[in-house]
């Protein structure tokens, strides 16, 4: 067994652990009993609880699960133990969670919530729980009506709808706990991220960029559902709640008010910087880090400056939602490239010392590694190619755009890569202890863009541009990369003819797993990429694959089936693949989509074969 | 208000005025010497008839001569007169100091105007007018995103085209306060001919007065009328088109209205303002100008009433 | 031949012509200036009635509108204006479903568009009832029905912005169904 | 060359009854479809030019009248877009270009002793077309399709996006169609005077008409392709969707406007440049002598030709090029003023040195230079770039091309009617009413026109439908429109002399002012092989050269339709060759080809489907049928 | 009408021509200045879009492919050798020879508006993609247009000269329809260029 050498390395100096450690801790006191059944299994790690109980497995988002059943010796002979239709045809983003002897699933618009008992052969349905959301949300989701996914927290699974409320429902009877509406439709309002927990807040935040709303982050009792706090990504310091405490690194972030005077007149009311992405936690610091969207609307030339606090990251404290630090990465952003991606929680060895570092793998094209607790931006490398940004200025910490390719007003500006969705959209990369190497889904795809005045009205889009992506260079749409982060290089990498909309999973057995829009999911030797094991799923895979150990002790690989989200709307929509600019230029890039996969929603759990 | 190139009112304008004169003192002194000369031809032989044989064997070396003298006299006075124009268009593409950078797009059929000037805070945005303090050069931005038109200020400078996927640029300076009237200069469709633009040349105090009044939002509706016309404007088609700052109306359709009740003239120039003008314009745009793009918004009597309201409150 | 003859057929032929560009009138005429009282059609979005089928409600007004080529580009600059664009792209779809395909889910006849347009529809289309004049709607469906190649002769070929969807004008309703994937760029 | 006798009276009768014969039309209606006369195209033509004038006439009263008080509520400006459009088009396609043509047509030939036209069949059809081009316009005009883009059809207003319906198609077709006609005649004129000149007529010979026919048949040639390209490129993107003026995707609104004007300046020159030819044979002939600086002036009207190619930008200066590249065109658009001024000069000193006689020709001819030259100086102040920012595309720019085209061709065409309209009628026109027409026509000009040059420097943009009271543009405004009828009146006083004239009987002399061109050798009107036997030519005044009789040379066939070729330079005889006999080809192939066009206008298709009438027609025009020894096909 | 003298006797001269000698050949170069013009313009069209686009083709788009083209060219020029010696044996008034290279001409025509036909789907762009395409196309049409039109005139004339007795104009006739010929391929030499070489350089 190689596990035992290889789990020791990362405990050295590198903080990782122990982190995790506390977080397992911490829910596995919590389940009491449920625990017990975990723990007395007899492949466990002391410290692996075998559940996945927030989307991104833990606090510092690794996505790692450190069983080790499945190995790249028998990953071969996996094989699906059960599915579960959702009854839904749209774009599944979300992951599934387990806790204890439940498996929690919950679905695109209309948002239902299933809970499969484990237990029982087949997994049956225990209980569901649907929200009712508005239908007319259904006409202000920019790109598709996808959840990335619940939350479960004391007893409670807690999720968003698509019409903006949070919603918290007992994770034993289904019934409802509470619901808060935080978002206004007729605004283009929805709430798409799945909700943290930390230290009994709900962090929530609006999605809705493209339709002209001001981007905020909220955080809910999650006894009671009431707004603790709520912080505005634009504006004056006071609905930003930036205070005394606020110490960016970089000149560029320091001022008053910038988040109102780096906008024209009131554009920052309307501005965009939404947070619809991933949070993570650092319990040490006691810092929360999330990103925040693109500015509204896309057509720069309407929003001159740098349009704070949009497309950056704020390190915020969870208990009163005050600023700490912030760093743009795409000032005036001018493609598209909303920074909302996951932050990876690591201590790496930078330049001869171990460093708390955010990893952060952004839609802009370069894999930023950043101090966690000053924000200074140690290093920024290009992971696909990029040509709309020369490269990032690191006494400034300010990306430096190519002139050539921002956008004219009504001319097209062609062949700007990456294309709006990034290098590297919303799908959640997964960092191995073990390996340390992050494993990244990626797009590589260009667009021409033509901006044109957006014209503000509530409840419609505000984007101003019209873009229609290709692929980029190679013909190849997808990517997925192992990256050392350390080293600032790619280790090895994929390519995918489809762009990859799945989030990575990593796990103890240095096997990486991952999702195809057309289907397929794969699993992939962690050191070598090599192509190990792949099975065809039903429709396209553009979800969160998981790993738990079920009640019988076996490791278990999770993912939803049901193609979708920005990607594949063309085919959960049923859009018209002659019209390349349909949903904002996606559908250049991926007409073919139609012919490769249809809508659905299955979810699929795999193991290995029963030992004899 | 005076609309001519005659009566220039800024350095541009005057310089082209001088070219002018230039031009038509040289174009009249040829003038005089074509007509002379035909009138003594005509007088010379006036009384001649078909009794006489015509000349056939003809040999002119006098007035090959004089062709000669006149075609060096052509010569001498365009020379002078492509100097005088090359030195004309290398003064105007002299750059002032401290420029006030001010963005015109052309629509169909209307100036979105954008001071551009300063900080981006600063920025202020209107329609039709265009306010320029006295003495310090303005470098205008020009575009457009529907078809070709032309700004042109006789009194300021000459005009120079906003065509669509280019930008051109012209500077003003003006030098003489008072009112003047532009106009598109290039055919753009129905209404080309109701499309100017009400510009004012102020001192600079006057200037930044006027300016921060315009960054300033609109202000509040006072009383219940104009609230509900608010809510009216808010709740109707005029929100589709039109912005107002410190509402929710942020379409840029059409012109902002943010401070429509502060200009003098409504449609572009098609009306002096006045809050019945405004009535008037809401109620049947079309038949003041055929063809306009803002439509004829059906409203009871009492909405009308409040919007109007509101509006004028708009100052 | 003689040539009595031949100048009949050629007053024949030029009658056949005047008819022909006298039809063709009709869908040329501009019609600006202000427009008289309007009441909005009765509209129903299913063919399907209890008690047997009976045609679909016709409005006297929608064949100008929908066979009027200036009309037809009124709702095409609307489209943008008022933002249609943002959810139905160039016609392809994104946030709102395609219109240049035959999936219409409240109907295809133009008062049917002209119906979903001003009632607004449960799952996302919202309603335009205040919010755009009679004839604006009108404009509106009458382009929509362009897109899908239901009146391609009074169609513009494309608009001065990012090549998308091939040209209207040449488009009929059968190509509606036709899902031919772009072609790969590179 | 021997002097032979002359041919006893009879003989020559019997041969002119043979060549009668031979060279006449069959009666009827089929006659009228299939002649290929270049005289019987010809007076076609001018019918046809003067109707079009006429109408386009009436619309510019219109407009006037609409102008005549601020706030007009005449006219919806839709309906006055359409007239200026319709307007200017006819004005320059329709009317000043063809009828430039018509003239040559009937008279070139005739000036250089020739039995027809280089392209008898060409020329037909070129009418056809021509008339096809016409009718478009015009029948859409009156069923309200008619273009409201302006005559200049500037891009994006005239694309796909801002020009909804087939109104901007028409234009554009109407242009292909003129077009298409204007080239072949060209081609025609060319050959013609290259290779038809009458033994003896040197270059050096060559009547200044003939010269300026020539300068503006190559002109033509170089110009009009542009312009054909231009119309063609709008259409495609208008129909097919192409992206040539699309801006966003790569294309380029200004790159219209560079291949108009490529076109649109030259075209100016095309139609003043034979103006030119009319007072150079109206001044010699009413003075009694030669042109002063014959040499001079055929330099000049060369180098008109070449410099008119190189100014094209003088149109764009406000669309902000760059400054030196609009120096440039500043200094040679103001070049042009030197071979303008030249043959100003030399027409003003033939008057100066010779006898002139105030016959109405001549009044249209001072009248001519008086307004021309005000024209010419008003072009070099718009030639001006920054000069020209104040004055492009006000009405100061209005009256310098009406000064320009009605002073510098519209005057001299007039005087040329009159000068010529005995030969082509064989009937003189009233003097009386003549000079009645003149002065109505000159001063209404006068008090239509100046008052604009007031109009455009106090700030008047043109093309408007109204403008607003209180600028002062009032009463110019008032005394443009009052002038426009006295104008119009003095039109309808032309149009009574024509009438009147027209029934008299035809009683003209061959040679009614002693005037020293070959046409006028022949009878008034002229029979349809022109002249008898060829004439020899050996001064440039061959009439006033011998004042008893005229040098001819023999031999060319009567009873088939046969020509002498002649060498480009020296016009030494080279070969005989036969002449096309009438055919109804033309007409049918016009008939196909229009079908095309207008179809095109309504989908692409017609261009497949259009082309098989359309080869059929040709196939049978080109199909060669044997006459004479050689068997002529064209 | 006035007097005239007679003072020579023009029926001595030949009664046709050849070349330039022959007035229809004047209107042939007559079309060909002015198509000579069109092609001229159609390609400063070409350069001038090109000039404006950062860069040509423009991305994504790929240049034209070039195995067609190059056949099709070698083609085209190899047929100036029949089309020469066609010329030759016209101007020899050789009837056989003259009918033998017509017919030559037309198959030679025919199998060059095949292998046309397959340059268009290698262009790599539609012509309503973006500028580059739709002039280019313009391009590629514009020198089809000549080709099947002076394809389909030598088709006529080859069946005329089989069906009638040929005289001496015919063989002018013929003789100028072989100028034309040379016209066409010579111009197809800067389009090409343009066409399939200009976005290739950089």
């Amino acid at each position: 067994m190689p596990h035992g050498r290889v789990f020791h390395r990362p405990q050295k100096g590198d903080g990782v652990q122990p982190r995790v450690r506390t977080t397992a801790r911490s829910i596995a006191g919590l389940l009491g009993a449920l625990a017990l059944v975990i723990a007395s299994s007899a492949t466990a790690r002391a410290d692996e609880d075998g559940q996945w109980t927030m989307p991104a497995k833990n606090y510092a988002s690794t996505r790692y699960s450190a069983l080790n059943q499945i190995t790249p010796a028998n990953v071969a002979s996996l094989r699906p133990e059960f599915t579960f239709s959702t009854g839904t045809t749209k774009g599944i983003e979300a992951a599934p969670l387990v806790v204890g002897a439940t498996m929690y699933v919950v679905t695109p618009y209309p948002n239902y919530l299933f809970a499969l008992d484990l237990t029982k052969p087949g997994a049956p349905l225990k209980w569901r729980y649907a929200p009712r959301p508005v239908p007319a949300s259904q006409g202000v989701a920019c790109c598709d009506v996808v959840n990335r996914g619940a939350v479960f927290w004391r007893g409670k699974v807690i999720f968003n709808t698509l019409d903006g409320q949070t919603v918290a429902v007992n994770a034993d009877t289904g019934k409802e706990v509470w619901r808060t509406r935080l978002g206004d439709i007729n605004k283009g309002e929805t709430i798409t991220m799945a909700p943290l927990v930390v230290k009994g807040k709900v962090l929530v935040g609006n999605s809705g960029g493209e339709m002209g709303v001001r981007g905020w982050i909220t955080a809910l009792n999650a006894d009671t559902g009431a707004v603790a706090w709520k912080a505005f990504n634009t504006g004056p310091d006071r609905d930003v709640l930036i205070g005394p405490d606020f110490k960016p690194f970089y000149a560029s972030d320091r001022g008053q008010d910038l988040g109102a005077r780096t906008w024209p007149g009131e554009a920052w009311k309307i501005g965009g910087g939404t947070v619809w992405g991933w949070i993570s936690y650092d319990p040490e610091l006691d810092l929360i880090y999330y990103g925040t969207g693109n500015p509204g609307p896309w057509n720069p030339d309407q929003r001159p400056g740098d349009n704070k606090w949009t497309a950056g990251i704020f390190a915020r404290d969870p208990d009163t939602g005050k600023a700490r630090w912030f760093y743009q990465f795409t000032p005036h952003d001018q493609h598209d490239y909303d920074a909302i991606n996951e932050n990876v929680l690591l201590d790496l060895p930078i330049g001869g010392k171990a460093r708390k570092v955010i990893v952060r793998p952004e839609r802009n094209g370069y894999l930023y590694v950043i101090d966690r607790a000053s924000g200074e931006v140690l290093s920024a490398d290009p992971f696909v190619h990029v040509n709309s940004s020369e490269g990032v200025d690191l006494k400034t910490g300010r990306l430096i755009p190519t002139k050539a390719k921002e956008p004219k007003l009504g001319k097209v500006v062609r062949d700007i890569c990456p294309s709006a969705n990034g290098a590297k959209d919303w799908m959640p990369s997964a960092w191995s202890p073990r390996t340390r190497l992050l494993y990244l889904p990626a797009t590589n795809m260009c667009m021409d863009v033509q901006t044109a005045e957006a014209n503000y009205i509530a409840g419609t889009p505000y984007v101003g541009a019209e873009v229609r992506m290709y692929a980029g260079p190679g013909g190849h749409r997808g990517l997925f990369m192992a990256w050392d982060p350390a080293r600032r290089k790619k280790v090895w990498e994929v390519q995918e003819d489809l762009p990859v909309w799945s989030g990575a999973l990593t796990t103890g057995g240095d096997v990486v797993f991952y999702g195809t829009m057309d289907g397929w999911f794969k699993a992939l030797d962690a050191r070598t990429g090599k192509l190990l094991w792949s099975f065809k799923t039903s429709s396209g895979i553009i979800s969160q694959p998981v790993s738990y150990r079920g009640p019988d002790g076996r490791q278990y690989v999770a993912v939803l089936s049901g193609v979708g989200g920005w990607a594949g709307v063309v085919v959960s929509a049923d859009l018209d693949p002659r019209d390349p600019t349909a949903a904002l230029g996606f559908v250049g890039a991926t007409g073919d989509l139609k012919q490769k996969t249809t809508p659905g929603g299955t979810l699929y759990v795999f193991a290995l074969p029963r030992a004899r | 208000m005076s609309q001519s190139a005659l009566h220039p009112a800024a350095d541009q304008a005057t310089r082209l005025l001088g070219l002018w004169d230039l031009m038509l003192w040289v174009c009249a002194g040829m003038y005089v010497l074509v007509i002379a000369f035909l009138a003594w031809a005509i007088w010379r032989r006036r009384r001649a008839a078909y009794l006489i044989e015509p000349e056939v064997m003809v040999s002119d070396p006098g007035l090959e001569r004089a062709l000669g003298g006149w075609a060096v006299l052509i010569v001498v006075g365009l020379i002078v007169l492509t100097t005088a124009s090359f030195l004309t268009d290398r003064a105007l593409a002299t750059p002032g100091e401290r420029p006030l950078k001010i963005k015109v797009t052309g629509q169909q059929w209307w100036w979105r105007v954008e001071y551009q000037d300063g900080p981006v805070e600063r920025w202020v945005e209107t329609a039709n007018e265009i306010r320029l303090p006295l003495g310090r050069p303005a470098e205008i931005e020009l575009a457009s995103d529907d078809v070709i038109h032309s700004f042109w200020i006789p009194n300021l400078a000459g005009k120079t085209d906003l065509i669509p996927g280019r930008t051109n640029r012209m500077a003003i300076t003006p030098r003489r306060a008072g009112r003047f009237r532009g106009q598109c200069a290039e055919f753009c469709g129905f209404q080309h001919a109701h499309m100017a633009l009400d510009v004012t040349v102020e001192p600079e105090a006057a200037f930044e007065a006027w300016r921060a009044r315009q960054l300033a939002p609109a202000a509040a509706p006072a009383d219940p009328q104009r609230a509900y016309g608010q809510q009216v404007f808010q709740a109707k088609a005029c929100a589709m088109c039109h912005a107002i700052a410190g509402t929710q109306a942020g379409s840029r359709n059409g012109p902002d209205l943010t401070h429509v009740a502060s200009r003098r003239t409504l449609a572009a120039g098609a009306l002096p303002y006045s809050k019945g003008a405004l009535a008037g314009w809401i109620a049947n745009p079309q038949a003041l100008k055929p063809g306009t793009n803002m439509p004829a918004v059906r409203l009871s009597a009492d909405e009308q009433a409040a919007l109007v309201a509101y509006l004028d409150g708009l100052k | 031949m003689s040539s009595p003859c031949r100048v009949r057929a050629e007053r024949l032929l030029a009658l056949l012509l005047a008819a022909a560009v006298l039809a063709g009138c009709e869908r040329e005429k501009r019609h600006i200036g202000p427009s008289g009282p309007e009441a909005a059609p009765v509209i129903q979005t299913t063919p399907f009635v209890p008690g047997g089928a009976q045609p679909l409600p016709k409005d006297p007004r929608a064949e100008f509108y929908e066979n009027n080529a200036f009309e037809v580009a009124q709702g095409a600059r609307l489209f943008r204006w008022y933002n249609c664009s943002g959810c139905h792209s160039n016609g392809g779809g994104g946030m709102g479903p395609a219109l240049i395909d035959d999936q219409w889910i409240y109907g295809s006849e133009i008062e049917q568009i002209y119906g979903t347009i001003q009632q607004g529809r449960p799952n996302g289309m919202p309603s335009f009832r205040d919010k755009a004049t009679e004839e604006q709607i009108w404009q509106l469906a009458a382009y929509v029905r362009s897109l899908a190649g239901k009146n391609s002769q009074v169609a513009s070929s494309r608009s001065d912005a990012m090549a998308g969807i091939p040209p209207r004008n040449q488009a009929s309703p059968a190509d509606a169904g036709k899902e031919t994937p772009p072609k790969r760029l590179r | 060359m021997s002097a032979v006798p002359m041919p006893p009276a009879d003989a020559e009768a019997r041969a002119a009854a043979k060549l009668a014969e031979t060279w006449g039309d069959r009666p009827g209606v089929w006659g009228w479809l299939t002649t290929v006369d270049h005289k019987r195209i010809a007076r076609r033509y001018l019918v046809t030019t003067f109707v079009f004038f006429g109408l386009a006439g009436i619309l510019a009263l219109l407009m006037r009248l609409q102008l005549a008080r601020p706030e007009g509520r005449l006219l919806s400006p839709d309906r006055y877009n359409e007239l200026f459009t319709v307007h200017g088009s006819t004005m320059m396609f329709i009317f000043a270009v063809p009828v430039m043509e018509a003239v040559a047509l009937y008279l070139v030939p005739l000036m250089v002793g020739a039995r027809n036209i280089a392209f008898p069949r060409l020329n037909a059809y070129s009418y056809y077309m021509y008339l096809g081009g016409a009718l478009t316009l015009w029948v859409a005009f009156f069923l309200n399709i008619g273009p409201d883009i302006g005559w200049f059809g500037y891009t994006p207003l005239s694309g796909p996006e801002y020009s909804p319906g087939k109104r901007a198609d028409i234009w554009a077709q109407m242009i292909t169609f003129t077009e298409v006609a204007a080239l072949a005649v060209s081609v025609s004129i060319v050959t013609t005077i290259l290779r038809m000149r009458a033994p003896g007529m040197t270059l050096a010979r060559m009547p200044l008409f003939v010269w300026a026919m020539l300068v503006t048949a190559f002109m033509t040639i170089f110009a009009l392709p542009s312009v054909m390209l231009v119309t063609s490129m709008l259409i495609s993107d208008r129909l097919m969707g192409t992206h040539f003026f699309n801006y966003a995707e790569g294309g380029d609104v200004v790159l219209f406007q560079h291949l108009f004007w490529f076109f649109g300046h030259p075209e100016v020159y095309i139609i003043f440049i034979p103006a030119l030819g009319f007072v150079s044979a109206i001044t010699e002939t009413f003075a009694r002598r030669p042109v002063v600086g014959h040499t001079f002036m055929v330099l000049a009207l060369v180098a008109i030709g070449f410099l008119a190619f190189g100014l094209w930008v003088h149109h764009m200066f406000a669309t902000g090029l760059p400054k030196l590249g609009n120096s440039f065109y500043t200094s040679a658009s103001m070049a042009i003023a030197l071979p303008s001024g030249v043959q100003i000069f030399c027409w003003i000193a033939t008057i100066w040195a010779g006898r002139p006689i105030f016959k109405t020709p001549m009044l249209w001819v001072i009248g001519f230079i008086v307004t021309f030259v005000i024209g010419g100086l008003t072009g070099v102040m718009v030639a001006s770039a920054p000069l020209d920012l104040q004055l492009h595309d006000t009405y100061f720019v209005v009256a310098h091309f009406h000064y320009v085209l009605i002073g510098g061709a519209v005057f001299p065409l007039f005087g040329a009617f009159q000068y010529w309209f005995p030969k082509f009628t064989g009937r003189v026109l009233s003097e009386t009413l003549g000079r009645w027409q003149f002065w109505l026509i000159f001063l209404g000009f006068q008090l239509t026109f100046f008052p604009m040059h007031l109009l455009g420097l106090n700030g008047m943009p043109r093309r408007v439908y109204t403008y607003p009271a209180g600028l002062g543009w009032e009463p110019y405004n008032l005394a443009a429109t009052i002038g426009a009828f006295t104008i119009a009146a003095g039109a309808v006083i032309f149009v009574v002399n024509v009438v009147l004239a027209l029934r008299r009987p035809a009683d003209a002399p061959a040679n009614p002012w002693d005037a020293p061109g070959l046409e006028w050798a022949v009878a008034s009107p002229p029979p349809a092989y022109n002249f008898v036997d060829t004439p020899a030519v050996s001064s440039r005044t061959p009439l006033w050269e011998d004042r008893t009789s005229l040098p001819v040379m023999g031999g060319l066939a009567t009873d088939y339709r046969e020509i002498v070729v002649t060498s480009p330079v020296e016009a030494e005889p080279g070969n005989r060759q036969d002449s096309p006999d009438p055919t109804i080809w033309p007409f049918l192939a016009a008939l196909a080809t229009t079908v095309l066009f207008i179809g095109s206008i309504f989908s692409e298709w017609a261009l497949v489907w259009g082309a098989i009438p359309l080869a059929i027609a040709l196939t049978g025009w080109f199909w060669p049928k044997r006459t004479g020894p050689g068997g002529a096909p064209e | 009408m006035i007097r005239t003298r007679v003072v020579g006797d023009l029926s001595t001269l030949p009664d046709h021509a050849f070349g330039l000698r022959s007035i229809l050949f004047w209107g042939v170069i007559g079309f060909m200045l002015v198509e000579g013009t069109v092609f001229v313009l159609a390609g400063g069209v070409y350069l001038y879009l090109r000039g404006l686009s950062p860069t040509w083709p423009p991305e994504p788009v790929l240049p034209p492919s070039l195995i067609y083209s190059a056949i099709f060219t070698l083609a085209l020029f190899a047929t100036e050798l029949p089309n020469r010696w066609l010329n030759r044996r016209a101007r020899a008034l050789d009837l056989r020879a003259t009918r033998a290279g017509l017919v030559l001409m037309t198959v030679l025509g025919l199998a060059l508006l095949l292998l046309r036909a397959f340059e268009f789907p290698h262009l790599n762009v539609r012509w309503d993609q973006n500028a580059y395409g739709s002039v280019v196309w313009m391009l590629m049409i514009l020198h089809t247009t000549h080709l099947i039109t002076d394809w389909a005139d030598t088709a006529v004339f080859t069946v005329w000269t089989f069906t009638h007795d040929v005289g001496p104009d015919q063989f002018s006739d013929a003789s100028d329809n072989c100028a034309y010929w040379t016209f066409v391929v010579w111009t197809w030499l800067p389009i090409y260029a343009l066409v399939y070489w200009a976005p290739r350089l950089t």
